[in-house]
């Protein structure tokens, strides 16, 4: 039986431990559908599906190593992207050097693309896209919100995206009282969050892994910090966050690059999105987020560039993820000339009754924006 | 010479053969092993050596890593970036030296880790030059192919391991490796006889962070891209004594063994077992210490006969 | 004072605290050359911290010390050590894991600049031999007998080639025998031209062997003179030597 | 009104800081053993508590209870069956198999627990008490409360009690312990099980605060080594004033340079200390 | 009350005693002479259970101790003072004290009791109860290692190098002490370097060398011997 072999290397152990659990699920779901609709069609050939998983114990440096590893011993064919923009990037360099296509589920800041790398390709727009919707939105809801606190992890994700967010803000008229950095692994922000309270923002927007947003959501009502608008990214669109903040997490708003409640209809193997959430639901009892989703996602889209590649040549594949413009569950797929999707309307979120619901885009609206944050 | 250092360049000298036999990966390992052994030789000049237990090959690490990497940026060329990361280790390491080796056992331990952490939140914290969080891309200083790009890495590692050998040997004959020495077994009688024991630790500490920064700066240009919680990653300052404790303590020889052999066990460990790799790791290690507490140098023939004769070895 | 020669120690009122606790008060005190000086004083008097104060181990926290002319009190003690003052260590402190050799070796290496380390070895053996040690010198420090690791000190300061040694102790926990032999070395090393200052309990090899006699007591210095005028002096006696001693010695005439 | 919301902040935090190293600090002081496993055990006790929350109902009041005794067996254990065999050997070897141990541990947790992190939630929830617009959170209260609690009561075992005193005999000297009838693998095994006992405890009461994760041990511990450095090893009341004064650091240090310079100003300032007074704020000097 | 037969012990490969015979009589104090390296601390030890026999027996009033532990060697009342005082630094005097009766298990008052007959022997501990026992001078030092022994409720004690770095006066008063010890009951093993004192002090007296007996006697009959005289007195006149 033919293989087609894809490298999938994850940060299973070390601080990125639960990301890994997240992209592993989505890229299994895709594999367990590819196959059991017979595998990739191949010109005519089908292949299945076999993806090789190794653990880079959420350290670059391992990240980079293990990509090598599974281009040169493993002899996968295709390769999935590290987690995250850092190891992305660091990770790229080798899948540049040996002409292998990396799809990177999990990267936006811009940064990871400015080498032009051919072979590189993400599944996730600029880091701007989400923060200007959702500057626009509290602009047109919030008219009242002035003054804007922002806090972000000192790491390239969080801290990117925070700078976006005080580009918008200020393009925007709102005035940022606070801008800093807080460093990995803190353990109390209560002295920091003291600080923000004495200055009365009423918007609150802070960025950083789940772990850290569920400290400060908690550190916030201990200090009975309150606010018109708190916007935490990227935590609140999974579901432990919702889950592990309770009460606290009412009314946080965030944005993201998908949301299960989005009506694609894709020409990839999962076709609508709805289709999709019910396969994730039915096999793992979970409300699937975006990470899951845009696993799976690059995994359909390997999928679709190789039978239309009708080839393994990863270089034809490689030209075929260049040239994508097609429409899946996850939303119209085309990437730009640095390998970035560019194609994507990320939606605006906010915790109401325990549930994520979308504000924004329109089309998929499923509720009104909600002020005041206790 | 002695006997065992005269093992050491041998053994240096047969790695050199790596690229004869393996594939590009095979190169990356044998970089890393290079890199590591480095790491180790150079922390036993400090802690073998004098007896100062160090966790600074981070710092120095990640320090000589961003001094190259930002020296590239400015287009200096790579042989220029790596001395200047040398040069800047040395210095700063003897000068931190002075002050910090006046402290014993553990609060030495604890300050050079300290040291760690206030040069990563230095580097974090320093945008404008270093990237802070966001990481700093490295020019490439390519070769043609994939191959030769990983030969020209291997190769300059292992060069560097051997210049770091030689001088860790030369030390180990000189009067400044007899110095270190007393300074080991006691530095206050030390000091009685003569010996400007700050001097002396100012100028190992020195020694033991020039090779390791050199090393962090050939490994910026070897990746690209570096971020700091990647290069100021503590465990680059936990694994060289491991692996110096696991070949034997002081022996140049036995912590390259150790060296190679942590990072064999290693990598065998982590491919078989995806999810419980490090717990293996672990277990090794403690098996390693319970039953070789003296290190792999301690495993020549003699003591082998004893264990098996059963006859309890001489504890002195 | 007993034998002439220039001054080669002088100490004005040095003194010494450690945090509340003042282990050596305006402590003045002149040594010349070629004396053998007894330190003697009850324990807790101060004497070791003396020898550390002028050897720069916890330099003073007031006053002068000058050696040789030259002003030391601020001096660190490799290079006290550098410029000929040597001394031995009341609790015996080796290089534990070196030969004997290799420790008086250390000795020699160190405290003269130039020396090569096989050049130190050759000097090393000499000093060995003149303790005794020379059969014992590839034996390592830490298995070496308490009397052997005391007479190891010695030759460890000797190898320094000292113009001013201080002994601390050298004779304490020594059977009589083995007092009587250090005995005979120290009057040995007086009569090659070394200046000795020695702190020793033992009343019968102080007044073997020193020219003069100090006396520590709460870090004051309460008598210094002739060894036949101090042990009848009665302030010492109270505090140091008791009425036992005193009456003995008196008995004795 | 910042200034003294930040000081009581500071003086809250230092206690559950003291409560994180004290375990750690006896271990170091008493065992001169650098426990890198304490993090870890932190965590265990975080789970501890969560799990006991969640399935049995347990409050986390209750779960002291159980957490004391278990982790002191798990310790007392681990030190008689392992650390004792290279307990004289140098201190960079049983570093060496804590760290071992370490990895073994937490990548088991890592394996039963996944590496996602919970929370323990009180339903209903503390709130948080105010007085004049400064604000304390109750759990946090509560908790500092039981740490000095449990601070004081190892305070008492050690100075007040014949096992105390033999603790800190063998912390002195060893021999000479020995020749007082004192069984010293028993006592090193009792002190290390007190160590974990203490991290136990203070895994139950950190649940309450922060997310529980295998990951947080890191943070654990490094927290723990600079208090203990910065209190003096192996002191009860040291603990606590390296933890207030590292809390106020950090907290002053987060207000005035931002939160990124709070951790290098921490480190920074635990240089310096090692510098000029390495017995730390409480340990006296020569009494190592 | 201690009977020793053929003990040998040492360290690791290397023995150091080498078949002792001895015996230790009830009431008396019984110094151990012998030169550097004899081998003395290396008996008391062994005797205190601090290191294993090699081979050889002893017998404390019928009971083998041989075997026995350091914590065993106390219950049968048998306490070492060591060489070098081996205080507890940073504890009291009296924590010190309090740590000489660890191994036993008797009620507070007795405790104090025995603290209260300690004090009355050494008055100045008294005075210092509360003073950590680094900071004392050597022979307060000394006084506190004998004071913590006789907490042990000692019937034999084991003093090693008593006078050692103490000033005359000092030991002239710890003589005193145990002289006045000795006459309450306890019995006492000694080892001394200062052979004068110790053979004064003493009602039986051996001397070892390299490990082994080599002589025995009464204190005085040993002090007249001029052999002695000659290999242990030295010819320094006091
Ligand atoms: N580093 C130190 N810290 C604190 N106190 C000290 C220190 N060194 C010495 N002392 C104290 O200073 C006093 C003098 O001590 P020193 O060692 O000089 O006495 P000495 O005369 O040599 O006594 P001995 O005859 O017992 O050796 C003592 O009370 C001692 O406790
Ligand atoms: N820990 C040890 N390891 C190896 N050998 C030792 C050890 N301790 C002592 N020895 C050796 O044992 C022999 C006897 O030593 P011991 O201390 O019993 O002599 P001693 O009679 O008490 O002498 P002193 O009068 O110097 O106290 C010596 O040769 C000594 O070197
Ligand atoms: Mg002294
Ligand atoms: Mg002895």
């Amino acid at each position: 039986q033919d293989v087609i072999r894809f490298g999938a290397p994850l940060p299973i152990t070390g601080p990125l431990a639960p990301e890994a659990v997240k992209q592993q699920q989505g890229y299994d779901l895709w594999a367990e559908q590819a196959n059991k609709a017979g595998g990739i069609d191949v010109g005519g050939k089908k292949y299945k599906v076999e993806i090789v998983y190794s653990d880079y114990q959420s350290n670059t440096p391992r990240s980079v190593q293990t990509t090598e590893q599974m281009i040169t011993q493993d002899k996968v064919n295709f390769m999935f992207g590290p987690f995250g923009s850092g190891a992305a990037k660091a990770a790229s360099t080798i899948a540049e050097k040996y002409k292998v296509p990396m799809l990177a589920a999990t990267a936006s800041s811009s940064q990871v693309y400015d080498q032009n790398y051919k072979y590189l390709f993400g599944t996730f727009t600029p880091n701007d896209t989400l923060t200007t919707p959702l500057t626009q939105l509290v602009k047109a809801k919030a008219a009242d919100v002035k003054k804007i606190a922002i806090l972000a992890r000192n790491d390239l994700f969080p801290l990117a995206i925070a700078q976006e967010m005080e580009k918008s803000a200020k393009a925007n008229g709102l005035e940022v009282v606070y801008f800093e950095k807080y460093a990995i692994n803190t353990l109390d922000h209560s002295a920091t969050l003291s600080q923000i309270k004495s200055l009365n923002p009423q918007w609150v927007f802070v960025t950083g892994y789940t772990n850290d947003l569920l400290l400060i959501r908690k550190q916030m009502v201990d200090q009975q910090m309150k606010a018109g608008v708190v916007t935490m990214i990227a935590g609140p669109a999974y579901q432990e966050f919702i889950e592990s903040a309770g009460q606290s997490a009412e009314n946080i708003s965030s944005a993201s690059w998908w949301h299960p409640a989005e009506q694609y209809n894709g020409k990839d193997i999962f076709g609508t999105t709805a289709n999709f959430v019910k396969l994730f639901k039915d096999k793992y009892k979970l409300e699937p987020d975006y990470a899951h989703a845009s696993a799976a996602v690059c995994g359909a889209l390997f999928q679709m560039a190789i039978e239309k590649a009708g080839s393994l040549d990863r270089d034809k594949v490689r030209d075929e993820l260049a040239k994508m413009d097609v429409v899946t569950f996850w939303g119209p797929v085309k990437f730009g000339a640095n390998g970035q999707i560019n194609s994507l309307e990320p939606p605006v979120f906010q915790i109401q009754a325990g549930k994520p619901v979308v504000l924004f885009p329109d089309a998929i609206k499923q509720g009104e924006f909600k002020l005041g944050v206790n | 010479m002695t006997r065992t250092n005269i093992a050491l360049l041998v053994l240096i000298t047969c790695v050199a053969a790596l690229p004869l036999f393996g594939d590009a990966y095979a190169l990356r390992l044998g970089t890393m092993a290079c890199m590591y052994a480095i790491f180790a030789l150079s922390w036993n000049i400090v802690g073998g050596f004098a007896g100062y237990p160090s966790f600074a090959t981070a710092a120095f690490f990640g320090l000589g890593a961003y001094t190259t990497g930002i020296l590239m940026n400015k287009g200096v060329p790579l042989t220029l970036s790596l001395l200047g990361s040398l040069v800047l280790c040395l210095l700063l390491a003897a000068a931190l030296g002075a002050v910090l080796l006046r402290l014993r056992g553990h609060y030495f331990a604890i300050a050079s880790l300290s040291l760690v952490e206030v040069f990563r939140e230095l580097v974090n914290n320093a945008t404008d030059l270093t990237g802070g969080g966001m990481g700093l891309n490295i020019p490439l200083v390519s070769g043609s192919s994939v191959l030769s790009d990983a030969t020209f890495f291997f190769y300059a590692m292992w060069g560097l391991l051997l210049i770091t050998a030689l001088v860790v040997i030369a030390v180990s004959m000189s009067k400044l490796g007899f110095g270190l020495n007393c300074i080991r077994q006691n530095e206050t009688a030390s000091n009685m006889v003569g010996l400007n024991s700050t001097l002396y630790k100012a100028i190992a500490f020195g020694l033991s962070a020039c090779f390791v920064g050199a090393a962090g700066g050939l490994y910026a240009a070897w990746v690209h891209y570096i971020d700091p919680s990647d290069v100021f990653d503590i465990l680059y300052s936990v694994k060289p004594i491991v692996m110096a404790l696991m070949g034997g303590l002081g022996s140049p020889l036995g912590v390259v063994c150790g060296a190679f052999v942590y990072l064999g066990l290693e990598e065998v460990v982590w491919r078989n077992y995806i999810q419980i790799h490090s717990g293996v790791l672990g277990v090794l290690i403690i098996l390693l210490l319970l039953f070789l507490p003296h290190g792999l140098v301690s495993l020549h023939a003699g003591k082998i006969w004893r264990g098996l004769t059963g006859r309890k070895a001489k504890h002195v | 004072m007993s034998k002439p020669g220039h001054e080669i120690l002088h100490l004005s009122n040095v003194s010494r605290h450690f945090s509340g606790l003042k282990a050596l008060s305006d402590v003045s005190l002149s040594v010349n050359k070629g004396e053998v000086v007894g330190l003697i004083g009850p324990n807790g008097a101060g004497k070791t911290t003396l020898v550390n104060t002028i050897c720069g181990v916890t330099p003073a926290s007031s006053g002068v010390v000058t050696f040789d002319g030259r002003d030391i009190t601020r001096i660190k003690t490799y290079q006290s050590a550098r410029l000929g003052l040597s001394r031995t260590f009341q609790i015996v402190q080796p290089f534990a894991e070196f030969s004997a050799l290799d420790n008086v070796a250390a000795a020699a290496l160190f405290s003269q600049p130039g020396e090569s380390l096989k050049s130190a070895r050759e000097a090393a053996r000499v000093h060995l031999a003149f303790v005794g040690l020379d059969a014992q010198a590839n034996q390592s420090a830490a298995t070496l007998t308490l009397a052997m690791r005391k007479r190891l000190e010695l030759a460890k300061a000797l190898a320094m080639k000292p113009k001013l040694l201080f002994l601390d102790e050298v004779n304490a926990g020594l059977n009589s025998a083995e007092v009587e032999r250090a005995t005979k070395l120290i009057h040995q090393l007086a009569a090659d031209g070394i200046t000795i200052v020695m702190i020793e309990h033992l009343m019968k090899v102080v007044l073997n062997v020193c020219t003069r006699i100090a006396v520590l007591h709460n870090g004051k210095l309460i008598a210094d003179g002739a060894p036949r005028d101090i042990i009848k002096d009665p302030a010492v006696v109270d505090a140091y030597l008791g009425q036992q001693y005193a009456q003995r010695n008196a008995a004795r005439g | 009104m910042l200034a003294i919301q930040v000081l009581i902040n500071a003086l809250v935090l230092g206690c559950l800081y003291a409560c994180i190293a004290i375990g750690f600090s006896l271990v170091w002081g008493v065992l001169n053993v650098i426990n890198l496993i304490h993090g870890s055990f932190i965590v265990l006790g975080a789970y501890l508590a969560w799990g006991a929350y969640n399935s049995l109902g347990l409050s986390p009041w209750y779960a002291l209870l159980i957490a004391a005794p278990a982790f002191f067996v798990f310790g007392y254990l681990l030190q008689r069956l392992l650390l004792n065999r290279v307990i004289t050997a140098p201190v960079l070897v049983t570093l060496t198999l804590t760290f071992g141990l370490d990895l073994i541990l937490n990548n088991a947790m890592i394996y039963y627990f996944k590496a996602d992190y919970r929370k323990l939630i009180l339903n209903p929830p503390t709130g948080s008490i105010s007085i004049f617009d400064v604000v304390v959170p109750v759990d946090r209260l509560i908790a500092t409360a039981s740490a000095l609690a449990l601070t004081f009561l190892l305070y008492l075992l050690l100075r007040r009690s014949k096992v105390g005193r033999a603790i800190v005999a063998v912390r002195l000297d060893r021999d000479a312990a020995v020749l007082m009838g004192v069984d010293v693998k028993s006592i090193y095994a009792i002190a290390f099980g007190l160590g974990a006992a203490l991290a136990g405890c203070a895994g139950v009461l950190m649940a309450l605060i922060f997310p529980i994760s295998p990951l947080t041990s890191s943070a654990y511990l490094g927290k723990a080594f600079v208090v203990c450095v910065l209190g003096g090893l192996g002191s009860v009341s040291g603990a606590l004033a390296g933890g207030i004064l590292l809390a106020l650091v950090e907290g002053v240090g987060s207000v005035y340079l931002g939160p990124a310079h709070a951790v290098t100003l921490s480190f920074v300032l635990l240089i310096i200390f090692l510098v000029v007074r390495p017995q730390g704020l409480l340990g006296r000097k020569g009494f190592e | 009350m201690l009977e020793l037969n053929g003990i040998c012990a040492g360290y690791g490969e290397i023995q150091v005693l080498w078949g002792i015979d001895m015996a230790v009589r009830s009431g008396e104090i019984t110094a151990l002479i012998g030169s550097n390296g004899a081998g003395k601390t290396t008996l008391m030890r062994a005797l205190s259970g601090l290191i294993p026999l090699t081979s050889g027996k002893y017998v404390s009033e019928g009971v083998d101790l041989s075997k026995a532990s350091a914590a065993q060697m106390l219950a049968h009342g048998i306490v070492h003072v060591p060489e070098g005082r081996r205080l507890f630094g940073a504890m009291s005097i009296e924590d010190n004290l309090l740590m000489g009766a660890y191994s036993r298990s008797v009620s507070r008052s007795e405790l104090n009791r025995d603290l209260d007959r300690v004090y009355t022997t050494f008055p100045k501990l008294r005075e210092r109860r509360n003073q950590a026992a680094a900071t004392l001078s050597g022979g307060e030092q000394q006084m506190c290692a004998i004071g913590r022994g006789l907490m042990s409720a000692p019937r034999l004690l084991m003093i090693d190098e008593l006078s050692l770095g103490l000033s005359p006066l000092l030991v002239e008063q710890l003589v005193a002490a145990l002289r006045q010890l000795n006459s309450e009951g306890m019995s006492i093993l000694l080892v001394e370097q200062d052979v004068t004192t110790a053979l004064d002090l003493c009602h039986h007296a051996y001397i070892m060398d390299m490990g082994r007996i080599v002589r025995t006697g009464q204190g005085a009959e040993l002090l007249a011997d001029p052999i002695i005289r000659d290999a242990y007195l030295g010819v320094l006149e006091d």
